[in-house]
């Protein structure tokens, strides 16, 4: 089953969660995903904000991040329509019919990432416009174990 | 950042060859680099002992999905007989053999070796094209990109999208690309497709009537590019001409120290820049339009080698996609940034134009078996250079050459330059 | 047949640091490698810039196999921070990172590069078992060897079989291996098994008395390693205790030239003799009771270093099995043919003995994540010369060490050569 | 299904097949298996002889190779009894309590081959011996289509 979640608490932008120190990896980032918060890392030394996390700062070269919860405002740098997908793409139901968008996604805080986008006009993709302001969304798949937050931004 | 040094010892390419590229069901990563170390060994003027051989690399980007093999780099030299010298395979996606061209190059500069045989190779059509897809998709940042959906051409497409927004350009300039690209391949016997658009067009039309089915009423290839029955639309802006196809292939280079060149040929080709530089993934890029490891590989060896783009007489750059062949040809400095894709509209990069690109058929048309297609890139500008190139010769003397070859969106790149001194 | 040749510039290693090794549900390979990295970086006695570092080499297995992610170099560069460098993700199987360490090294002796990182990382434990045994045998000819229904347990068992039948060796003679690696790994934290085996079988019999079960009635270690319950068969004659295990973990070290070294460090690790060889299938060689490639790799690494096997105090070597550290102090020459399996019952080979082999606990306790393991052998060195190894301290001045790390059956073998001088 | 085969006329050891050149590949050794043959390739210019087979000769570098078929004895260089094997054994009926042979068998023509042995009592592993001779055997798995030839040796 495949649920879209419109995130609907955007202006608490510095929840307490962040003080208490995951490691900024991968599998926290996830996790944080699942708890429907799209998290940045910022550097504590420089000021660098990172989305995807980060462990060393590519900047100065400090470890010593925290993790900033994105205000989830962004916009579209590129995209694509895709017919065919990976297979947990297909397993969630999209095909040469039912294509969907995957996209860079500029957030308001400077850094970019991949995503999903959803309600985009697909029939004429032509008209699809780089720029488009985005705000985030989470996809979720699967059921109890298996349930799996995918990011998505919805135009 | 990667200083720029000069070469402490001068590197030659003194002969090349390759395997013919295509589907092969008969043929394994191996039996494929057998044959394209053979070509090799039969275009070295002065033939040479192979004994003399003293460290191979082995561009492979996944025999390990694609076949079910890793430790490729000893199998692949116990089948050419060169036991026990050091055999090591490098991967770094589509760029293994560029990467494995420019660990040849290191080895034979440090002077920890003489004579190095640099390979590729890659067997990837045994598995099913679903499954090569997603194969492919490992090149990306799997953590962190493929969780939004994309997948190869996806990746390229957002790039061409956001490209197609800050420079004008229309999907239907990427066409040229192909045209040009299968223009070439149609005159390289050893070509995955050696057949220009317009035969692939009246092939399509001829079997449908063989087969007693309509006849599609394309009147030129325009119409057949632009039709999704023709054409279809693999991840847009791209369609299915936009793409590489699924390849098997092999390619062979072997390398010698300057001062031994003489030796083996008189006419070596000097490999003057070897540069490489890595990059994030895409979404962590400033701009989507440019690839900047490409830009800084470019930058370094052009410093090593003491030229300029300019100097540049053809290049073989990585055409994964017809838009990879447009940014790529900005980020090497041949043409402004936005001015790239109008090139190959107004024939420059064609084989007879200024700046002719990928004179072989490129990845697009020649085939794209990932690991060899950075060393196949060499084989054809030391067939070029040498004036070898048979029906796609380029016109007069080609002093200096370039070769670019990139892994994943970007996440690799290098550029090799070359040069013929006689 | 490779040369020997001089290096033609010093290269040093001035920092060395592992992850621990083990299973860890919510590491990835990068997770690992960023751990490793940090423990590297805070070895470097006097400090350093990490934005002097030109380039990278990584050793990996199969993270395409294991989790579905290749073109791993430019993302762990991507994630110490150190873009736009080189990255090379370099491949021989389980000898992966000893051939990162030599590319490292040549890299540096090339002038190409004062400062690189050599790295190591594998995550393992994300497949079961069965997957990760079928993903390790990509690592022998799978055209030719692994139809004869071939594991990896049991190409090491069937060298065993001619071992013993050659020598007179017994299976049993095997466990003192195990039981001196378990001894020295209690004693390394970063260890996977950091228990002796005495431990571990108290630990079973004490969570069978825990469970209710009938508590098993080993008295001494040797009945718990006869008994198929505690120590259960393979592949015969290797049972559960000769085989070393599933791991996640990496490794990084800091080299650099010679000439900066005392920028870095007053107690640099020289590294002079860096050889790698390689051989064919285990079918393709004169006899099995020893590897072919291993005795090249190290006739050339000592001639490298002006030194002989005698000088060499500590070793490292590849114990992927207790068999393979039999043979490989054999084929470096600590050991006459037929005597290796003696060093380890007469404890020769034990930490206080006169021959100290692997005090980091080897491959088999330490822990085997196989691109990280040639790495890991370096940092075990450098911790031990420097006099850093804590409770595993081997007593004395070091000057003189080695490692030895062996890919799938031995078609690739690197032995590196290090030296301290003050 | 599992069929042993007994490979029953050794005595020709240059049949006419040999004269008709097939390509020294991985997929030429397997036709002939399947035609229940034994192939070692020679060099036609140092006569060294190669099981499994090769396009060039690690001797002297001459790629005049033929195929030459065994004699189908030999000996057993080393060898293994596998408790847990890989999926394709397990799927011929293979596990802890039906382990088999894999050894390394020296052929009479002196190169060795990685086979399959059967024949020997897997119950006393410790009585199997180094040096016992071997005559070549043909296991096959599967039907129709599906059907494959494996190299085995019977004691
Ligand atoms: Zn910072
Ligand atoms: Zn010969």
């Amino acid at each position: 089953m495949l649920h879209f979640v419109q995130h609907d608490k955007r202006e608490n932008t510095m929840s307490e969660e962040t003080t208490t120190i995951r490691p900024f990896t991968q599998a926290a980032f996830n996790q944080y995903l699942a708890e429907h918060k799209l998290m940045t890392v910022k550097c504590t030394k420089c000021g660098g904000v990172y989305a995807p996390p980060r462990e060393i700062c590519p900047k100065c070269h400090s470890d010593e991040m925290e993790w900033v919860e994105a205000n989830g405002k962004g916009k579209l740098a590129g995209f694509t329509v895709i017919y065919s997908g990976p297979t947990f793409m297909v397993e969630q139901g999209f095909d040469k019919k039912n294509p969907y968008v995957s996209g860079i996604v500029e957030l308001e805080e400077g850094t970019f990432i991949s995503a999903r986008v959803t309600g985009l006009d697909m029939s004429k993709p032509e008209e699809i416009k780089v720029g488009t302001s985005l705000t985030v969304d989470f996809a979720e798949f699967g059921e109890g174990e298996a349930k799996k937050t995918y990011l998505a931004f919805k135009a | 950042m990667p200083k720029t040094r000069p070469l402490p010892r001068g590197v030659a390419m003194v002969g090349a060859g390759m395997s013919k590229f295509g589907a092969f069901a008969e043929k394994n990563s191996r039996d494929l680099f057998v044959e394209s170390y053979k070509a090799m060994t039969k275009s070295v003027d002065k033939g040479f002992d192979p004994s003399r051989i003293e460290a191979m690399y082995v561009g492979n980007f996944s025999s390990d999905q694609f076949e079910h093999q890793a430790h490729l780099a000893p199998i692949l030299a116990d089948a050419v007989g060169l036991l026990p010298i050091p055999a090591t395979r490098v991967e770094d996606a589509c760029a293994s053999g560029g990467v494995a061209l420019r660990q040849g190059v290191m080895a034979i500069a440090s002077g920890m070796a003489d004579v190095v045989l640099v390979g590729g190779s890659e067997k990837m059509t045994a598995l099913k094209t679903a499954e090569v897809t997603e194969a492919l998709a490992t090149a990306a940042d799997v953590a962190f990109e493929i969780p939004a959906g994309f997948t190869f051409p996806g990746f390229y497409a957002a790039m061409a999208s956001a490209y197609m927004d800050r420079y004008g350009m229309k999907s239907e300039h990427l066409m040229n690309v192909a045209v040009k690209n299968h223009d070439n391949a149609a005159l390289n016997p050893n070509a995955q497709f050696g057949v220009t658009i317009q035969n692939w067009m009246e092939g399509r039309v001829a079997a449908a009537i063989k087969k007693g089915k309509p006849a599609p009423t394309w009147s030129t290839i325009w119409d057949f590019l632009h039709d999704e029955g023709g054409n279809p639309t693999i991840a847009y802006p791209l369609r299915l001409f936009d793409c590489s196809p699924i390849s098997d292939g092999a390619a062979s280079v072997l390398l010698v120290a300057d001062e031994i060149a003489h030796e083996f040929s008189d006419h070596p080709i000097h490999i003057i820049g070897s540069a490489q530089a890595s990059g994030s993934a895409l979404h962590d890029r400033p701009e989507l339009t440019s690839i900047p490891a490409a830009k800084t590989a470019a930058t370094i060896a052009y410093e090593m080698a003491g030229v300029t783009s300019k100097d540049i007489r053809i290049a073989e750059v990585h055409d994964c996609f017809t838009i990879a062949e447009v940014i790529a040809s900005e980020d090497l400095g041949f043409f402004a940034p936005g001015e790239g894709f109008k090139a190959a509209e107004d024939g420059v990069t064609a084989r007879n134009g200024a700046k002719p690109i990928n004179t072989s058929g490129g990845l697009k048309a020649k085939g794209h078996p990932v690991g060899a297609s950075g060393v196949a890139q060499a084989v054809e500008v030391f067939k070029q250079m040498r004036g070898q190139a048979e029906a796609r010769q380029v016109d007069g003397d080609i002093s200096l050459a370039l070769t670019h070859n990139v892994g994943a969106t970007g996440s690799t790149c290098t550029v090799h330059v070359y040069e013929r001194r006689n």
